[in-house]
This record gives C-alpha cells, structure tokens and sequence, in this order.
C-alpha cells in the first residue's frame, strides 16, 4: 500500500475543522445564509477516503459535504464564495451550501435527497469503464442513507456490472435525530454488501490512517475491474446535524466518549510520538490554515452577489454542435 | 379561542384527532424522537410524549417505505398522517402516492378505501433547489388525491381535521415562511402569520375556498404564501383607487371554482399569483377554467404572476426576484388597467 | 405443523391450472381484452402460501395475479367477469387483470408496479398489529421486484417494526426476459434477509407440502410478533411473461427439466402413490373444475359492461360522518 | 425514403445515432436480452445483435438506479438513451428525473451537463390505470428538462436523433397505439400511422411545432393520438363548412409558442384536445398562454377537450369514453360555433 503522509491529512483535517468552525461562527453573527450541515468530528473519513485519488476521479457527496469538497481539493475560496451566495462561489451562488463541487477536480455537485447519490454515482463509474479513462468514483453518504431505495438500487447495478465505484458509508450513528439502532436491525451497515456480492469492510472512521489503507484497497480493486466495494466508516458528528442543533437526542456521555477520540488532537498525537512533526509545525499548521481561511472569507465577502440576468442562466446548456 | 401560528395550530389538530380517534396516528422521518426536532418544522414535537413513539412512529429514511406504510395501514383500518420534512422529497415517494394511493380505490371497483393525510411543507427558503420546490401542480394533476394548501392558522387546524377525517388521500401543502415555527427551527424572512383558532372542534370543509378581501376591479387569486403578496398588493392598490378582490382557494382538489368565477364574472380581471414555476403550474389550471366558464366577463386578458421557468436559486438576492413580491403583483395588476 | 390437505390443495392448483388455460384460449381468440400475465406452473407457490390463511388474512398480489386470487378464495366468476371487463368483476371492470382483488377474502387490488406492493403490505401489517386483529398480511412478489428500491424500505420497515408479514418471492428465474442471473450477483434472493435481520427461507415452489410448511412457520413466526420472514419460493413459469410471449430468451432443456416436475401430474401422483386419492377422484376434480370454469366463463359473458356513469365513480370515498 | 412505422424510424435513429457515436448507448429494462422483447415495444429490437450487450445495456427492475446510472454516466461523458417500459414508471424514477437530472446544471451554476434521453411510452390500452396514464404536464413543469412528443415517423426519428445530439436531459413521449410495433407486441386498437423517413441524416429541432392542416376558422391543439382525433375531426368539420386549423407543437418544452399564438389570432378560436387528465393537464397550459397573450384575438371562450379527472378505466368500453375522440372533437369546435 502507498504511503500517505499522515503530515498532509493532518493539515488537510485540520482545514476542515478550522472552516467548518468559522463557518459555524459566520451563520451564527448571520452573515451566511441558509443552514449548514457540518463536518466536525468526521474529517478523518473524508481526508482518508480521498487521499489515493487525484483530481481525475470523481466524488458524490452529501448535504454535509465542505469536507469531502476541501479533502477533494475545491478550493476554500470557492466554497466560502459559495455558502455567502457569491458568483464567486463554485456554483456561482446558484447551489449553496448542500450542493457545493467543483467538476476541475472531479468534485459532483453535491447532491441533498439523501441517497440519490448512490446510482448516480454508478453512473459516473459506468463512464469511467466505457470510456476506459482510469477513472475511479468515490460515493459518500451516511448511515441513514442506507435505508432508501437509492442504495439497494445503486449498488446492486454496480456490484452486476462490476464499476469502479467505492462507497463509503459515514456510520455516525445518526441520521438526523434518528439514532441507528432504531432504523436498522442489523449489526453493521456493511453487512449489507453480502445482498450485492461485493465485499463490506468495516473501518475505524476516527482513524485516517486506516481509512486511507482501506480505501486505497477497494480503489485497486475497482480499477482492477473486480467491481464496487462498500466500506463502513465509523464515525461520530462532534457537532449538531444543521445549524442550530441541541443535539438533546444524544446523551452526553456518548458525545464526551467521542470527543476524547477528537481526530484533530489524536493525531496531532501520534504525529509527535512518531516524531514525523514537531509542535512548531503543528502550530504553523494552524497559523497556515487560518490565513487560508481568512483569505477566503475575505474573498467571500469582497465578491459580488449574482446579478439579476443570472437567475435565468445555466438552466439548460447551449445547443450543442449538430 | 387562542392566538396561535400554523405550526402550534396543526400540533393541536393532530392531538385533538389522535384523543378522538384511537386509528389516527403519526408517521415520518424525526417526528417524535426524545430530544429531536417534532419533524423539519415542530409540528408534531411533543406529541411523542403524550402518545407515544408507536403512535408519532418515526421512520428510517425511506420515503417509498414511509409512503407504503401509510398507504397500506390506511387500506387495513388506520387513520396516518405522514409526514415529509421537505416537499421536494415527495418525488422520492411519488410512485406510491400517483399510482397506489390515488388509483387503489378507483381500481378495486370501490371497494377499498385510503384514509390518507400527507403533510408537506413547500416554498423556497435559500437552501437550494432542492429543497425549495412547490408541488400543488404536480398533485392536483392527480385523480384520486385531495389536495389543500392552508394559509392561515384557522384554517391549518381546521383544514386538517377534515382531511384526517376524510376517507381519502388528501395532500396538505404547507409553507415553510407561514409555520411561525420557534426556536431552533425557526426560519429568517417568515411570515409567521399568528391567527385566532377557536379552542373547540371545528373543520374547515374540504373544497371551500374564502375571500380574503371584497373589491369590484380586479380579481387576485393566490395560496400559501403568495395569499400574503395578493393581500399586500391589494393594500398598496386601494391607495390607488384600485380595489382588489382576493380570493385564497384554500382547496385546490376540489377546487371552489365558482367561488372564482363569480368574482371575475364581477370584477372583469384576473391575476393568478403563485410561487411555483409558470409552466405547468396551478395557476395555468385556473386561468384555463376562467378562459372557458368567463371568458365573456373578462375584460383584459388573464394574467399569470409565477415564478420563473428555473430550479430555486441558493442565492438570496436572486430568490427575492424568483418569488412573486408584492411589487410584482401591483405591477400585474397595473398592467390591466 | 397442521396437516393441511393435499387433496384440497391439488384442487386448488388443479382449477388455477384450468383457469389460467382456458384464460389464454379466451384471450387467444380476442374475447378478452388487454394483456394476461399467467402463472401456469407456479400453482404450487400460492396455493402452498394460501393454505395455512384465513379470509381475514390478507394478500398482496402482483400483475400476476389469478393464481393467488384463486388461491385466497376470490370467486372464479367475478375474477373472470373482471377479465371481461364486466360490471360484476371483481374490481367492477374497472381494474382489469392486474389488478384482481377481493377484499371480503382479504385480497387487496394487485398492484402491477412491481415491488410497489412490498411497502403497502408492511403498512398492512402495521394496522394489524395497531388494531391487534390477529390477522397476517402474505405479499407475494418475483425474483425482479427484489431489486427495486420498494422491497429494501419494505423490509426494512417491516424487520424493525417486527410487523405479521411474510414476503414470499416467487423466483421463477426471469424477470420478464431478464434470466436471475444478469440481474443479480448473488445466488439466492433469500440471502437478503440478512440485511434486514430476518430469516430467509429457499424453499422448493414446485412441492406445494413444502411451500405450506414453510409458510406457516413463518406465519406462526409473524403472529407470534417475531415479524417478517422472506422466503423464496423456486419456481418456474410453464407459459410466457405475458400474452403471445415466444419465449426465445429461455432454452428449450430448461423448460423441459421444468417442465418434467410440472405440479399438477406430479402431485396427482404423489396422491395415488399415497392413496389420499383415485384416479377416479382426480378425473372427477377435472370435472368439477371444468364446471366451474365453464360456469365462471358464462357469467361473464352474460353479465352486463358497466355503463357509461361507472366512469367517473369510485374515485373518492363518499364524505365520511365528521 | 422509406415507409416505416414510428417503432421503425425510433430504431433508426437509435442505430445511426450509436453509429454516428461511440458514447450513445442505450440502457433500460429488457431491452437487448437475446431472444427478447426489444423494449415493451420492440424499439430496440435486434440492436443488440448490433452493437452488443453492454451498448444495449439491461437493467434489473430497478428505476431509480437506472435512471441515476444514466444521469450519472451523461454527466460523466456518454450520451445515454434510456428507456421506461411504461411511461406510469416514471413515477418510480421521479426524483432522479425532476431532482437530480433536471436541476445538476443549475446548482452547478452551469458547470455539469447532463445530455440524457429518456424515452417513456404513455396513453391508455385497456392495461388498467397503472399501465395508461399521460405524463407530459408532470415534466413541462420541470424547468431543465425538454420535453417532446413525436407523433409520426419522421419526427420520431428526427426529434429522437435532436434529443441524443441535445446536451440537455430530453423527456421523449410516444404514444403506445402510435408504435404500429409488430408481431407478439402490437397492439389492438393501435393507428400504427405509417410514414415517409428520409434515408440520411437529418434532425427536427427541438422547439418547433408544425401545422398538420390549414385553416381559418378554428385551431385545434393535439399531441401524439389526439393529433389523430384532430385530423380526423378536421376533416369532418370540412365537410360542414368550418375550417380547423391543426397545429402539432412537436415539442412541449420550449414550446413554439408563437405558432399557437399566430393561428389563434387568425382564427378566433382555440380547441385544444389531449389525452391526459383535465385539471392539471398541459392543455390548461396553453389555454392560459393564449388567454394572456392572444386574448384580444380570441371570439369565444377557449376549451380544453381532455380525459376527465378519474383514472384511466380497464373496460374498453369506459376507455373509449375516457379519450377523446374524433366526435368529441367535432363536438366541442361546434360548441364554440
Ligand atoms: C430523501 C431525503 N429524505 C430526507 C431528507 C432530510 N434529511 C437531510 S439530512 C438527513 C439525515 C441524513 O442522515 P445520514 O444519511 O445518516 O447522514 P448524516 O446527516 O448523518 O451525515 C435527513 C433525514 C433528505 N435530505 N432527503
Ligand atoms: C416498476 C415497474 N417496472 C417495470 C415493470 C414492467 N414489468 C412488468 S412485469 C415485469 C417483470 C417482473 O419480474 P418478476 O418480478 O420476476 O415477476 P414475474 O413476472 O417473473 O412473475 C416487468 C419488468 C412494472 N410493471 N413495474
Ligand atoms: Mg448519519
Ligand atoms: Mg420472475
């Protein structure tokens, strides 16, 4: 398996968390729109799911998904743009928050019915092995998305053709305020890839290093042409599920349970032990990663809103050369 | 009676159904967890408390499931009423609500029968396009479905008492800017219109529409939202000498079409105002009966304010231009004269 | 397990088998409209499934209907006066083939989308238990509605509520022209129950004994308030998908090797081999179900169409008593 | 030229277009099984003999993900042309279609393109309510999409070969009794109109309507079949001296509106017949176009001849009275004389 440098996903986890918190702040004083879905907690799912792809291949995401666009490479600027309704934005103001992407580096417009994402993205791998372009697809959608038809469809189409797709299910034990066990009669959602005959891999999601590996694995497999594999990544929302949650459907102890297994300062951790950062580095990081947060508010907020004609724009694409 | 909004007024008709009625019960995603949100917009927080988790039962996230359920316990003896968090995601379950529930009885002979409520909100809220949409056309489109659009708390309580009682499937449309839902959930740039609801057992009638306002120069029709644009917009036009008449069809299957006939028949002009997009829309329907049952009272041609032939803009500045305002209605009716 | 008769079983298949062929020579020779989906060599399934239920129980059919219509106890004539779109059919001839029905033996209007009915029948179900009314809800489908969307939220919802339904899939090996085999990457439909956390049940649809058994350990399961049970029966169309179907998708071994185990001799047979019955008392059941095909044919033919008011009737239910 | 039947020239289009370019594919249920059906209505018949089985690409029964792989793979580079047994089976599908496929453009702000054909078969043949219904209003009222409705040979093919060219989602409706498909899959009842298809290439654009038959004294509006009901009912009406006018609009989204509109204005009156439901339908579509932009023209009311408000019946004998047919045309153009 590839080495991944446990130094660039820390950085990349901790961009996440660090716009995710300031985007939190910016809706708070009212200056973003709109609700958020964040991604506290689960940056090591994204980081690690996207670290064996380059910006050829493509990603489906979620109504949470700043962290799969910032782990995918979108740029902070764009994405910022974006949640203040900028033409700036990577969807020119015209998507938001829930639909943020950027297709220059395989991003899809994210995609908010929950599940709808799945066949799509058998879709897009289906593209991929027509055209024979070595493209691989990564799918991303939480537990709660495991119950829609979507999926059993989605998967069962990529699993008979075999496509080059890995769907990455983020088990964070909730869907909404739904908790897992009253949705599901099962165990693991993995254990649902016996229904497709591909493999069902479950991984530690608070842990980057073994998402990576995984992920790497069923990438291999799916560009080998042996077909879609489903991995479960454990993980845990360390915020509400939009805006302003009182997240009163969890209890404490399991949120405080979660919040010593924080990705950011566990890895921070085993970055000293390994001695491959030192906490200047880690402390530059931070300084780095705020400057590129700063830089993109600031952006955001020096950008122009959409003009008037642009409502009625990009709703169908030019004709095309007959 | 008491001052409440729609939000609080839909809570206490579901509580005063589900006491009355022991085969009435609640079914959606995040409705009555302990501690969760009483579905997207409040309505049923608290009621899990009371009732129960079996009978303000949450789903997983399956909205062909959830539908199906709903269908096939109303079929067996039940009185549900489902619950989507967003319209738009009525797509997801339009198969069982288009082909099941509204053709069962039909196909059976009349023999069976599908005691169905469906409550959705719609209206566009800066969250993108895909949870923005406003589905009446879709629904009224459909034989075998009710559909009614409540604008006012009066007529939320009122309306879907009816509707639980009724022994169809009826679809409430709700607006997300009217609930007047508090607290975490509440949402910027509502309405929240706060009405009086008697406290006492009372229906609205399922297909009777209202007038909102009496005039002599024009007819304004509008629904949900767009009811407060036409109401706004009669204000601003009477200072003008312009008086409107505005008509909130409250039902939109069956429609109260003599209700508009005879105030366009009176008035000679009619503006349709609605949220949802121009093609295809309700307000098409309505200009088409005008156009055929009045067309020798009309005086001008019928006017359609709608929103444009575009998916919802994220983008608040260009959502102000997508939604009809009450500019836009001064405007159309201007235009008449 | 109850003892439940192979004498009154066989009889059953036997008038499903006559029904069913008589239903294509009237078809054949244009005096029934539209289009039949028949279910010649699958008799065993529901006949089986019906056994151990009562009319209270109820059943959820398919665009394939006659054969669990029969088998609940819906009246030969007003299933063929629904086929001859006549006023006294069972859906008034509002409703045609597809959607046979008889509510007052618990069969609900079949649905012709197919796996839309999975979701109504737990919804069914759920009544039954809200109203604690001891009835349990069978739902029958084919090996293609369980790849539809509708059977895992079905399933689903009917695994966690623990709701009185057994889901029987008839897998008869094609889905319209579409073999099991490029629609699915896994052995057995049953193997799916395991997504949901019930038990999943192969059982030989060509043994009416065996389907019964099974059935009614399911259903004893599902009343007992342990909740659903997916069983799949093996079974095999001895007919086309649906009208004039040449059936150029199947190869001729294969329907000979099914052919071979046709229920109808090979029960006759089991009944002389256990001297449950004569030749002369099976000669006489053809008889008698000739008589009541004959009788059911003449009905219908004699009743009246519905007149021109029925058209727009029955599409809401009269005001109830508020 | 050739003579061919609609089935035969939608076959043609498909071939030459998977000729023209490797991207196109088809994809659907029982589509290219050797031995198979070709489609529900043997539109694909043999071309997977052709161009094999993974350019001619069976699906399970699985809507929702066959309609998703084919937005996903046009927005991913491939030109799919997918296919919906029954058109009643959209409904399955419907949040693919009117969510995804219909609005990915749009929330990109114009960087995804979504070039997908999905050919869906509607109208009424005594298969019962699930198996009949007229889907065109639901999807004009999706903005992104296009939609069409060939009604004979030559559009078929060239409206079919402008949808796969098209980079936009394009909604193809054919009518079922207008395939005049062969053997085991015709149909009875079926118009099977036969017509002239040039050999070479050629496309009827997207958005331009066309007159079937001059006239003055009346335009009629028909689609699909109830363009047939309109010819038939032109003629008839000649004979007692009134001309109809009959306009075919081809396309539905973006409708060639103006064509309608010059015809009114010219003959006063506007008949407009579908097959589809009355309250909601497209044809109220039209008629509030017209009574807002050519009302000054119009010298009586405007009516809509369409199925009324009930599901489509299985008895042949209620089917007939539930399309409308040449009489009622007939009957309805003399109600406005
Ligand atoms: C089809 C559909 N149903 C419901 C919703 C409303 N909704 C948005 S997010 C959400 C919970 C999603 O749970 P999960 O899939 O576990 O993802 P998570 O939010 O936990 O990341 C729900 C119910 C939706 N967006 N789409
Ligand atoms: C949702 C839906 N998709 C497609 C069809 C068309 N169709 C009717 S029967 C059939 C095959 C069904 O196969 P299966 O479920 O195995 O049942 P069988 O016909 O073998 O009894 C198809 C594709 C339909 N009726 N509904
Ligand atoms: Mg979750
Ligand atoms: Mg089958």
């Amino acid at each position: 398996m590839s080495e991944f440098s446990l130094l660039d996903m820390y950085r990349k986890m901790l961009l996440i968390r660090r716009f995710e918190e300031r985007c939190n702040e910016l809706y708070m004083q009212g200056r973003i729109p709109s609700t958020l879905h964040l991604y506290i907690g689960q940056e090591a799912v994204a980081v690690g799911a996207c670290a064996p792809l380059t910006d050829a291949d493509y990603l489906f995401s979620t109504h949470r998904p700043h962290g799969h666009a910032l782990a995918k490479g979108v740029s902070p600027r764009s994405i910022m743009a974006e949640l203040f309704a900028k033409v700036t934005g990577c969807c020119k103001g015209k998507g938001g928050s829930m639909h943020v992407g950027d297709m220059r580096v395989g991003m899809f417009p994210a995609v908010a019915i929950v599940g709808a994402n799945i066949p799509l993205a058998a879709g897009a791998a289906l593209a991929a092995k027509r055209l024979n372009d070595g493209r691989v697809t990564a799918c991303f959608f939480g537990d709660g998305a495991a119950n829609e038809g979507a999926f059993h469809e989605g998967l069962n189409m990529a699993a008979i053709w075999k496509l080059p797709v890995v769907y990455f299910c983020e088990n964070n034990l909730y869907a909404a305020s739904t908790p897992f066990s009253t949705a599901f009669n099962i165990k693991q959602v993995a254990d649902r890839a016996a229904s497709y005959g591909i493999p069902g891999i479950v991984v530690d999601g608070y842990d980057v290093e073994s998402v990576a590996e995984v992920a790497e694995e069923a990438y291999n497999r799916a560009r080998r042409g042996d077909g879609p594999t489903l991995v479960e990544c454990m993980t845990y929302r360390l915020c509400g599920h939009s805006r302003s949650d009182p997240r009163t459907y969890r209890t404490k102890e399991e949120e405080a349970e979660w919040q010593a297994r924080d990705v950011i300062p566990t890895t921070a951790s085993r970055l000293l032990d390994r001695g491959l950062a030192t906490q200047e580095r880690i402390d530059q990081f931070e300084a780095e990663v705020k400057a590129e947060i700063d830089d993109a508010v600031q952006f955001a907020e020096e950008s122009p809103y959409p003009e008037p004609h642009e409502l009625m724009e990009d709703i169908f694409a030019p004709e095309a050369a007959l | 009676m008491s001052q409440m909004s729609i939000a609080q007024a839909l809570r206490q008709a579901i509580r005063e159904e589900m006491l009355r009625d022991e085969r009435v019960y609640c079914i959606g995603e995040d409705i009555g967890v302990p501690g969760g949100f009483g579905g997207a917009f409040t309505v049923t927080l608290g009621l899990s408390d009371e009732f129960g988790r079996e009978r303000i039962l949450d789903t997983p996230i399956s909205e062909i499931g959830l539908a199906g359920v709903a269908i096939g316990s109303a079929c067996a003896g039940m009185r549900p009423i489902a619950d989507v968090q967003y319209g738009d995601f009525l797509f997801c379950m339009m198969d069982q609500l288009a082909n099941q529930a509204a053709k069962m009885r039909y196909m059976s002979g009349g023999t069976i029968k599908v005691p169905m409520v469906m409550r959705a909100p719609v209206g566009s809220t800066s969250r993108g396009a895909q949870h923005a949409q406003s589905l009446e056309a879709f629904f009224t489109h459909i034989p075998g479905l009710k559909v009614v659009a409540p604008a006012t708390a009066y007529d939320a309580k009122g309306l879907l008492k009816a509707a639980v009682r009724d022994d169809n499937p009826v679809i409430v449309f709700e607006h997300k800017l009217l609930y007047g839902s508090k607290g975490p959930r509440s949402e910027r740039g509502a309405l929240s219109p706060i009405g009086e609801v008697p406290d006492d057992d009372y229906i609205v009638p399922i297909g009777k529409g209202i007038i909102r306002r009496k005039g002599k120069d024009v007819t304004i029709v509008g629904k949900l939202l767009t009811l407060y644009r036409a109401l706004g917009a009669a204000d601003e036009l009477a200072k003008e000498g312009i008086e409107a008449e505005v008509i909130d069809p409250r039902t939109l299957v069956p429609l109260d079409k003599d209700l508009i006939l005879e105030s366009v028949r009176k008035t000679g002009r009619l503006v349709i105002v609605e949220e949802d997009n121009l093609t295809g829309g309700w307000a098409g329907d309505i200009a088409a009966i005008v156009a055929e049952e009045a067309f020798y009272w009309l005086d001008t041609p019928i006017k359609r304010l709608s929103a444009p032939d575009a998916p919802a803009p994220f983008a608040p500045v260009l959502e102000q231009l997508y939604v009809p305002s009450v500019a836009n209605v001064v405007q159309a009716v201007k235009s008449l004269f």
